[in-house]
């Protein structure tokens, strides 16, 4: 299975943990993040959420944050699987495993990878309620999240 | 002629995700194409907020970047997934 | 299914997440921790690794864990699976499972759980390798990890 | 007759998990316990060290506290589990 998969394809995230335990086989830890997309919003019940991504630039940022954390942790495995299109409450929007020998290693990548793909990666993605369309973008606390990352670096 | 995406909420303002047009002459940069798609568009600046990157054929370039007939260039808003 | 389970039955850390997903559906984020015993330790191939627990002490204390993280976090659901007795390389020890509607909450949920888990939950494990019997204890980065929650109460 | 455990490496020491016995007079209190167990396993001190604690029925308790006849007296050395 490919390390990054972006696809308008239904996610199955334990059948896809399944196989990266497989996979990973000989780790001590796998950490894993699923995002649903959520039942209600401001402004009511969420009909669909719509992900619009643009290639290759989408894969292309997405392969070179997972090269970053390959650098900076040591891991044995990463596993990056994003939807895009048309989405319905509880549906999973993305999927993320990091495998390790060390935990904190595990937990640390994955929470990388999703503070990028949640402020850096290159998706836009649009919430439906009964009352009206809107573009979501990133909150101040996503970004406020990312840049724990890059203050580590400078330290 | 020259491939315009727009995406995210740019493409409620602008009415089309995709076109196809001839550059005018007064547009030579990134920046000048900005300027005159806001004006055409009546977007009151939205395609001028700094946040709106500009990417040709793939890659993202600054506003002083030159235009040629034949490239992709896309408006993209903030981004993010999950 | 319960929220603490401690028994000598394998687990299967995907169908755990699974029913944790069905059951924890309309959270944003999930997040879980699966930890498998390693294939290699310090002294050769791992046989076999041995997990002895104390009733009720164990349960007792894994539960306060499981209500401080409920307190202190927003969060939907909570799953924590812990094998004791005897299993081979591999295998998985422990399966924590964290729903929340905030991505950080579920993260630092399940990383402050297994914190406890590497340090304070009453259980002590044995290693044997073709050459030798050897009683774990946490190391030195096990109780610096745990400590990381402490620092933060006190600021 | 107090039950007393070993858990972890201790067992390894005292060559049993588990034993009953009746408390010697000069035994009052969880110190004193710890000290003429090992003497009695001939430990050097391994059932001393302050890393190892003692619970009685089920609760963690200070050297000083008192032992019956009926106590389940558990040594418990560092724990960890995952």
């Amino acid at each position: 299975m490919d390390a990054i998969i972006i696809s308008p394809d239904p996610i199955d995230a334990p059948e896809t943990l399944k196989q990266f335990e497989t996979e990973a086989s000989g780790a001590g830890g796998i950490v894993s993040f699923t995002g649903n997309v959520r039942p209600v919003a401001k402004f009511g019940p969420v009909k669909s959420l719509f992900l619009q991504s643009y290639s290759p630039l989408t894969e292309n940022g997405i392969k070179s944050a997972l090269e970053t954390a390959q650098a900076r942790w040591p891991l044995m495995g990463v596993r990056i699987v994003h939807r895009i299109g048309e989405m319905a409450p509880g549906e999973t929007i993305v999927f993320v495993a990091t495998a390790s020998a060390h935990r904190r290693a595990a937990f640390e990548a994955a929470d990388f990878l999703m503070d990028y793909l949640k402020t850096e990666a290159v998706f836009w993605k649009k919430e439906t309620t009964e009352t009206e369309e809107a573009w979501i973008e990133p909150r101040g606390e996503d970004y406020s999240d990312a840049n724990r990352w890059q203050l580590e670096d400078a330290t | 002629m020259a491939k315009l995406l727009y995406f995210g909420r740019l493409s409620d303002i602008t009415g089309t995700a995709e076109e196809t047009l001839s550059l005018p002459l007064e547009v030579e940069t990134a920046g000048d194409l900005r300027q005159w798609l806001d004006l055409r568009f009546e977007c009151a600046g939205a395609l001028l907020e700094p946040t709106v990157r500009i990417a040709v054929n793939s890659e993202i370039i600054f506003d002083s970047t030159g235009l040629s007939e034949g490239d992709e260039i896309a408006f993209m808003p903030p981004v993010g997934g999950g």
